[in-house]
């Protein structure tokens, strides 16, 4: 085909060729609609299954076209970050872009190749749409636009933890975790799609959305005041939660989930204490109540109260039977893990507020609870659960075989309590991973080699302990032997020479009780000179004193408490690792159940007795 | 013409040495064939009379109104570009917001007379000497100028529209269950990220 | 013949004309749509529209005038057809001569202009400006090619020319004796019915469809009705004058729809002249076409 | 002529009582009516929006209206649907309702997109009129941004089927409740909003009166209406500034 | 016709009067208006009203995130898209600092020349419908279809494709989908002899494109007019060679030059340009393959996504001239400003105005529609 020339003037016969088209059949498509494209942009499908309702969608659509729907029969697990929320899409504002699935962290929605959909006037609901795995009008349609891995707009991998080499840190107890520089935090940060999914999912109900946002945008200070609102025990947190948060984040689902716990660390870490003092005491109320409260035990739970307390008015006196505050988070959890002078920062904002801790005071031998009472308007017993259990097997009573909790004890005091060259561990929680860890350290100090085997009972994807632990655990020269069960101490001519055990089968009868089974024909001798308990811990009770334990309500051996930590006696609030079991943030969260009912019973008995 | 594709050729150079003559430039290199000079409002048409004049800077590409309200000005930046050179100038002046009368260079710029017209319809700026400021776009529109910062377009609708309400019958069998709509965009927005939670 | 007589055929004469015309308008619709490469409408379209337009609740009218300008639209065009001999019925074909038919052919422009006068739309005024102006540029050859054929049959009345032409056969037919008129006819019929090239009075991208701007409902379907007709009038005289008439209805039909196809075929393949180029085209060939062919003819 | 009023309005096919009542010629005949006005939709050629560009495809050789009847026309007078493709600007929304008034019924409102149903992205705008319905009866919906043409057809052919059954009869609506529709008009273009066709006059006139086609919004209109008066043009390149039409 | 117009103006005995020209109007280009003065048929004042399609796109920009103002662009444009959003997101590439993966830079470039083709088939469609040759349009409506359909296969959409995004395409090429891209090329190229004859070598339509609207090349750099009406008064200027992004300094093509500056002058260029970018398509197609990659730069979550402040001044060609955004970041998550020059702005308006002045009635639909008027891009 030639260029045209400007000047050529045209023909009056060149357009008569066109008439050939006579002979041609037509381009025109028939009057039913054509199927779309695989890649087609039609109306949304939801896969209610995958969807966890973070609304995500929400948030980034443009057109403001998506409200979440609460639907009563769907279920709803805070813990893994499933909310009965679906989303609802108005056909009247959405443009179809697609911005939805693509950013969708589940990979739930997707469009469809359907794209038909009329109506009258009178009928117009119907561009309100809940979309589900079928199409607009029931029928299925194929997935159009979905997400694929290049399209994703999510980014699911974390930000990389600066951490010491396994050869940096078997032979001390420096902390592993470096922390974020703040471009790593800000990159971490910016991960966050806001769901709220983890502060559902915290016991606590920490405003992580809040902080993380905070974080991104430069404002460290307003993400510590976030912080606080909620957690006194920030540092602790900040290193050593459990994060159920980061079990219940959405972009967990499909990638790695925002290091919620290392921004925390990160935001706290980059204010000065003396601000983050200021920062905490916001909200204090001036007036003192002239009331007083009697805590006993001065671990998370205990001073998150007394935290609370303090901030509005209350005179709050701790007393702890160890010679430092901070209850297991400072004589459970290794040094490497969370250094002391963080639980200290932690303590000493508690008690700026003008918390008093009495140290080395052991209720019972020191004061009684009895006097406790007289002398205080309410009391808390945060005992914690500090007594190590027993396995109870043949041989366990020999004097090598000691409690996880002990040992961590007298580590963190520096007591000597004979480092063995050689140690086995039973449990496979985060105790048995610290204890494991501790011993490794101390003998690699002390012989240069380190010689510690855990056993446990449980396969190893099913180990209590965080995976990150047993990684680390791993990395620093320890044996890990799963699915193996403690048959008995041997114990030769006096001496411990190893554990020997069974290889399990099941854990739990078809009831689902414990009560395992072993393999008898696969046995094994672990030889050790020390056999370390660290199945699990329990409360002493015993400094409640007889007549006080005969007139509380039990249940099954643990205090019965209603739902706000209140005994059975008015007086007297229960809280902590003893009525709900071993977690820093639970603990935390309990705490403030406990001083908001301390609080209201305070203020209604002033209000009684003005 | 011969297409000019770095800072270094001596196109560059020309034009750094031209605009010497101008005083109280500030100019940057930005990108490959892009010049960034900031000046003074009153030496603009100087510069563009320069550039016209002596660098066939005859293309007036665009004028764009940036409002700095925490500043109290407004920002005009003329991006003329020459045939002959294939740089692109971009002159940033900054003048008062308050009372936002500038000069129209109307006489240089024939194309500036759209553009300072849909400024001032959309900021409310005056340009003195621009041959037609009347309505354009907005002939309709009664409020203050919209594109100024100061003007909340989305709180203005949401005053002054309703939004359809539709009753599907999915959504009265969610109601009858208890459920329902938990958070309509338009909260959303409201929230501006403080509240991410249900 | 008796009055009665002529009565009936007064009245079926239009009924015929009306349905030839209205699948007239459907061949045009889909001729375009074959050379636009697509299927077109279905049969009985332009029924429907018509019927449609009618079933109209609302109406507007712009005044009487406006009213009876579109009645002398289609009526003038029902008139013209009266005056045109078809198979079996010849109306008043040999009472009115072709000179009178001429005339009459030039009512509907006329009464389209006091219509559209009275909607006073500029576009309508324009519209109705360039249609006079078209209908004086084709109404020169065609008047020439009238003259041209009556002096050749020596008869002002078609009913005459028509047997002059069908007493011996195909040879007789005026194509055959007066080739150059013939063609010189063609381009006259094909101003006549406004197609491209020559549609400058409707050209909607100008002028928004002229002279049809305000005409709704009823009155738009008085001009579908007027279209119907102007389409049969036209092709009927080409027939009568040049292709020998009717013998009888088959034949007729099929010359009819022939010689109507050519115009429209060649219409969707031209954009529109502009008005002076309309005069020059239609001025200069038919013209002379037609003048020649009169010179041959006086010879 | 200068006030609209003197223009006489002819009504023609007087509105009859649909159902079995009337003879079987009348019947007869409404079927036909309604079997061509389902056949024969001439189509407003007006782009109100930028759904608007999905329209020459639906109308041209692909997908070819004309098979269903549906082909374009170029005044509001000759039209039966007026298809409002997407958003409405302040601005075109008081020519689509001056375009709507000038068509004769019945007549169809087609709204096309997102945007004719609950403001569609322009939600946040301020230069956008949101709900359609508001403003005019809307007969059909048609979703999508923008909808294809074959959505197009497959909602035109729902429209065809619906008036063949004579469900859609919007339009009626209008002058029923003209005060509604008028009074969100005022509220969005200022209480001086007056359209050249007199509404009132043609519902009494054609007998489509209704109990809410008078109200607080007609009586303001009935308070400053003017006769109709030319539309001021503002031409010329020189400036006249400040005044606004 | 505009309703309005329904009354003719009772003017005191004169030969003037006045017309609407649009909204609703087949001479016009999309949704806008001309009001003129005509004396007899000849236009002796005209003035452009826009805002017709006015949506506030630039208010609407500072409240919506940098990525989801990629759904918002292309409707600045309705029938020319992808210039937009490829120009949006350079503009946020470069405030960004991100580099574009090179297959997502080949991608974007096909897209842009099909978008092109797409364009002047809708143009040619449009200017033929204007003289009253509905043909051209029927044909080339149908023939853009198949690029359309080539856009729906890769970015699920037919007109809105929202597939460029800052940092590359939102998704890869389709299996086999160069092939089809290819099979499409054959197929058009094979129809335009057919447009050729029944449009460009068309007597009548010559006559009636030829002195209409005539802008010397003076006039036209006054004005600034740019595109393909700049090129048809015979300056080769194109911000694709002369101010190249993306890879378009890696591609062969022609700068097509007329140098009457009229009507028939601008279609020949664009009809010389949608070979041109058939030309570069074959180029694409054959060198698409080789490259490798990613396709998309990873972009930090666009939900908390901030760009460092600064202001960037992104030019393209599109199909109606140089198109460009001024966007300015103040270090937010949503952009401080964002202006966008329509090339549009610039001939639908004043050169309209101009070249319509003195001209007649019937030319006045032609001259919009042969300076390829896009109202939406005037309006914004």
């Amino acid at each position: 085909m030639s260029d045209i020339d400007y000047k050529q003037r045209g023909s009056l016969l060149n357009p008569l060729r066109s008439l050939g088209f006579f002979g041609r059949p037509p381009v025109t498509q028939p009057l039913e609609p054509r199927p779309a494209s695989i890649n087609y942009r039609g109306f949304h499908l939801n896969d209610w299954e995958k969807c966890v309702g973070c609304g995500t969608c929400q948030k980034v659509c443009d057109n403001a076209a998506i409200s979440m729907v609460h639907i009563p029969d769907l279920p709803a697990d805070p813990a893994k970050g499933v909310r009965p929320e679906r989303p609802a899409i108005d056909y009247g504002r959405c443009c179809w872009c697609g911005l939805c699935v693509d950013i969708c962290p589940t990979g739930a929605l997707a469009l469809s190749r359907e794209y038909v959909h009329t109506c009258v006037d009178a009928d117009l609901s119907s561009y309100f749409i809940l979309p589900d795995s079928h199409g607009i009008h029931g029928q299925p349609y194929e997935k159009g636009w979905a997400k694929t891995a290049d399209a994703d707009l999510i980014s699911l991998l974390r930000e990389p933890m600066p951490e010491l080499e396994p050869e940096q840190r078997i032979e001390n107890f420096d902390e592993i975790v470096g922390g974020y520089d703040p471009q790593q935090a800000l990159l971490e940060a910016s991960r966050c799609v806001q769901c709220g999914m983890c502060h559902d999912a915290c016991p606590t109900h920490m405003h992580a959305p809040q902080y993380i946002r905070a974080i991104w945008e430069g404002k460290l200070e307003e993400a510590v005041g976030w912080i606080y609102q909620t957690n006194p025990f920030a540092h602790i947190c900040g290193r050593v939660c459990t994060r159920r948060c980061e079990t219940a984040c959405s972009i967990g689902h499909r990638g790695e989930p925002i290091a919620i716990r290392w921004l925390k660390r990160y935001a706290m870490d980059a204010i000065p204490h003396e601000r983050v003092k200021q920062i905490a005491a916001a909200g204090r109320c001036e007036t003192p109540s002239g009331q007083r409260v009697a805590i006993v035990g001065a671990g998370p739970a205990g001073l998150t109260c007394a935290f609370d307390l303090a901030k509005q008015g209350h005179a709050v006196t701790v007393f702890e039977a160890l010679s430092q505050p901070g209850g297991m988070t400072r004589w459970g959890i290794p040094e490497y893990r969370l250094p002391y002078d963080r639980i200290d920062r932690d303590i000493d904002v508690i008690q700026s507020l003008g918390v008093e801790i009495r140290c080395n005071t052991r209720i019972g031998s020191d004061i009684t609870l009895e006097e406790l009472h007289q002398q205080y308007d309410a009391v808390l017993i945060a005992l914690g659960l500090q007594m190590g259990r027993g396995t109870r097997i043949p041989g366990s009573d020999h004097p090598q075989v000691r409690r996880a909790v002990d040992l961590l004890r007298q580590a963190t005091a520096g007591e000597e309590f004979g480092t063995p060259q050689s140690a086995v561990v039973i449990g496979g929680g985060n105790v048995a991973m610290d204890i494991a860890r501790t011993l490794a350290r101390l003998q690699r100090q002390r012989f240069g080699t380190a010689q510690v085997t855990i056993t446990a009972l449980e396969e190893l994807s099913h180990f209590l302990a965080d995976p990150v632990e047993i990684k680390e655990a791993h990395e620093e020269g320890i044996t890990i032997l799963p699915a193996r069960g403690p048959r008995e101490v041997v114990v030769e001519d006096g001496n411990l020479v190893g554990l020997a055990t069974w290889r399990v089968t099941s854990i739990f009868d078809e009831q689902g009780r414990f009560s395992p089974t072993y393999d008898q024909e696969d046995a094994q001798i672990h030889t050790a000179e020390m056999v370390v308990e660290a199945i699990g811990q329990m409360s002493d009770t015993g400094l409640l004193g007889d007549e006080l334990t005969e007139r509380l309500a039990w249940n099954r051996g643990r205090l019965q408490v209603d739902s706000d930590g209140r005994t059975s006696e008015a007086w007297l609030w229960a809280a902590g690792d003893m009525v709900r079991g071993p977690d820093v943030v639970s603990a935390v969260a309990d705490g403030h159940r406990v001083a908001a009912s301390i609080h209201a019973a305070l203020s209604a008995a002033k209000e009684q007795n003005p | 013409m011969t297409p000019t594709d770095a800072p270094g050729h001596d196109v560059t150079t020309t034009l750094d040495f031209l605009l010497q003559e101008v005083d109280g430039l500030r100019t940057r290199w930005v990108a490959p064939r892009r010049l960034r000079v900031d000046l003074p409002a009153e030496t603009l048409p100087a510069l563009l009379e320069l550039l016209k004049g002596r660098a066939g800077y005859v293309h007036l590409s665009a004028i764009s109104c940036v409002d700095w309200p925490d500043d109290g000005q407004f920002e005009l930046v003329y991006h003329t570009w020459s045939y002959e050179l294939n740089v692109l100038v971009m002159a940033h002046i900054r003048i008062p917001r308050d009372p936002g009368v500038y000069l129209s260079i109307y006489d240089l710029y024939r194309p500036a007379a759209f553009f300072e017209r849909d400024i001032h319809e959309m900021f409310g700026l005056w340009f003195e000497g621009s041959p037609d400021m009347g309505k354009f776009i907005l002939t309709e529109w009664e409020g203050p100028p919209p594109m100024r910062k100061e003007f909340d377009g989305e709180a203005w609708v949401m005053e002054q529209f309703g939004w359809q309400e539709y009753r599907p019958e999915w959504l009265t069998e969610i109601e009858a269950k208890g459920g329902g709509i938990s958070k309509r965009p338009e909260q959303l927005r409201g929230d501006k990220g403080e509240d991410g939670t249900a | 013949m008796s009055f009665a007589g002529i009565l009936i055929e007064l009245t079926l004469m239009p009924l015929v004309a009306f349905t030839i015309g209205l699948f007239m308008v459907l061949m045009m619709r889909k001729i375009a749509a074959k050379i636009q490469r697509r299927v077109g409408p279905p049969l009985l379209q332009p029924l429907y529209d018509i019927i449609k337009l009618y079933s109209k609740q609302t109406q507007t009218s712009h005044g009487l005038l406006h009213d009876i300008g579109i009645v002398m639209a289609v009526g003038g065009y029902i008139a013209a057809e009266t005056m045109v001999p078809v198979p079996g019925m010849h109306g008043i074909a040999d009472k009115a001569g072709l000179l009178t038919l001429a005339y009459v052919t030039m009512i509907p422009s006329l009464g389209l202009a006091l219509g559209v006068g009275q909607c006073a739309n500029p576009n309508g005024s324009i519209g109705i400006s360039r249609a006079l102006t078209a209908m004086l540029a084709y109404d020169v050859p065609f008047v020439i090619i009238i003259f041209g054929t009556a002096w050749f049959y020596g008869s002002n009345n078609l009913v005459e020319v028509v047997a002059a032409q069908q007493a011996g056969g195909i040879a007789t037919w005026g194509v055959m004796q007066m080739p150059i008129l013939a063609i010189a006819g063609l381009f006259s019929l094909y101003a006549m019915l406004g197609k491209q090239p020559f549609e400058i009075y409707v050209a909607p991208a100008e002028i928004a469809t002229g002279p049809m701007v305000e005409m709704g409902g009823k009155f738009l379907g008085g001009l579908f009705v007027m279209q119907c007709f102007q389409l049969f009038t036209a092709s009927a005289i080409y027939v009568s004058l040049f292709l020998g008439g009717g013998e009888n209805w088959p034949f007729f039909i099929a010359k009819l729809f022939f010689i109507i196809a050519i115009p429209m075929s060649l219409a969707f393949l031209f954009p529109r002249y502009r008005t002076e180029d309309v005069l020059a085209a239609v001025w200069r060939w038919p013209v002379i076409l037609g003048l020649a062919g009169v010179w041959l003819v006086m010879h | 002529m200068t006030d609209l009023r003197t223009i006489p309005v002819v009504a023609a096919g007087e509105e009859r009582p649909s159902g079995g009542q009337g003879n079987l010629l009348a019947r007869v005949f409404d079927e036909l009516t309604a079997f061509c006005r389902s056949r024969s939709l001439f189509m407003l050629h007006y782009c109100t929006g930028c759904g608007a560009v999905e329209l020459p495809p639906a109308m041209t050789s692909r997908f070819d209206m004309e098979r269903l009847g549906i082909q374009p026309m170029v005044t509001p007078r000759q039209a039966d649907i007026l298809l409002v493709t997407g958003y409405v600007s302040t601005k075109t929304l008081k020519r689509i309702i001056l375009t709507y008034e000038q068509m004769n019924s019945p007549k169809y409102v087609i709204g096309i997109c997102s945007c004719t149903v609950n403001g569609g992205m322009y939600w946040q705008s301020y230069a956008t009129a949101k709900k359609l319905n508001d403003y005019l009866p809307v007969d059909m919906y048609i979703a999508g941004c923008m909808p294809r043409p074959e959505a197009v057809i497959s909602g035109l052919r729902e429209l065809i089927a619906n008036i063949r059954a004579g469900r859609s009869d919007y339009w009626r609506d209008y002058y029923r409740r003209y005060d509604h529709y008028l009074g969100n008009q005022q509220r969005l273009f200022g209480e001086n909003w007056q359209t050249p066709t007199d509404v009132i006059a043609e519902a009494r006139h054609y007998g489509l009166f209704g109990p809410e086609t008078l109200g607080e919004h007609t009586a303001l209109l009935e308070q400053h209406q003017t006769p109709l008066q030319p539309f001021e043009m503002r031409l010329g390149l020189k400036q006249d500034k400040g005044s606004s039409s | 016709m505009r309703p309005e117009n329904y009354q003719a103006v009772s003017h005191p005995p004169s030969h003037e009067y006045e017309v609407f020209f649009g909204p609703n109007h087949p001479g016009i280009e999309g949704n806008y208006a001309l009001k003129v003065r005509l004396h007899g048929d000849e236009v002796t004042a005209a003035r452009a009203d826009g805002g017709y399609l006015h949506r506030g796109f630039e208010k609407l920009m500072e409240g919506r995130l940098w990525i989801q103002n990629i759904a918002l662009v292309p409707r600045i444009c309705v029938p020319d898209p992808v210039p937009m959003e490829v120009c949006y997101s350079l503009a946020i590439e470069a405030l960004g600092g991100l580099e574009v993966p090179e297959r997502a830079q080949w991608i974007r470039v096909m897209q842009l020349e099909l978008s092109r083709i797409a364009a002047h088939l809708f143009t040619f469609g449009g200017n033929a419908a204007t003289t009253g040759m509905y043909t051209p349009m029927f044909w080339g409506i149908a023939d853009r279809d198949l690029i359309l359909d080539l856009f729906e296969e890769l970015s699920g959409g037919r007109v809105y494709h929202i597939y460029n995004i800052p940092g590359g395409v939102r998704r890869d090429l389709p299996e086999g989908y160069l092939k089809r891209v290819s099979d499409t090329l054959d197929y058009i190229e094979s129809r335009l002899p057919d447009y050729d004859n029944l449009m460009f070598t068309n007597q009548v339509f010559v006559r009636r494109a030829t002195g209409v609207g005539i802008m010397t090349q003076e006039q036209a750099l006054d004005w600034g007019v740019t595109g393909p009406n700049l090129r048809a008064t015979g300056l080769p200027f194109d911000v694709r060679r002369d101010d190249p992004y993306l890879i378009y300094d890696q591609l062969e093509f022609d700068v097509p030059v007329e140098e009457a500056g009229d009507a028939w002058a601008r279609t020949l260029v664009r009809r010389a340009e949608l070979k041109q970018s058939l030309r570069i398509l074959r180029q694409v197609v054959a060198r698409l393959p080789e490259i490798d990659g990613p396709i998309r730069a990873p972009i930090p979550n666009p939900l908390a996504w901030n760009l460092p402040l600064g202001d960037v001044y992104t030019r393209v060609e599109s199909s109606k001239g140089e198109l460009a955004y001024y966007v300015v970041s103040n270090g937010g998550d949503k952009p401080w400003r964002v202006h966008v020059r329509g090339p549009s702005a610039m001939h639908a308006v004043q050169v309209l105005e101009h070249l319509v002045t003195g001209a007649r009635i019937e030319d006045v639909a032609q001259i919009m529609f042969s300076l390829d008027a896009c109202p939406p891009e005037v309006d914004r």
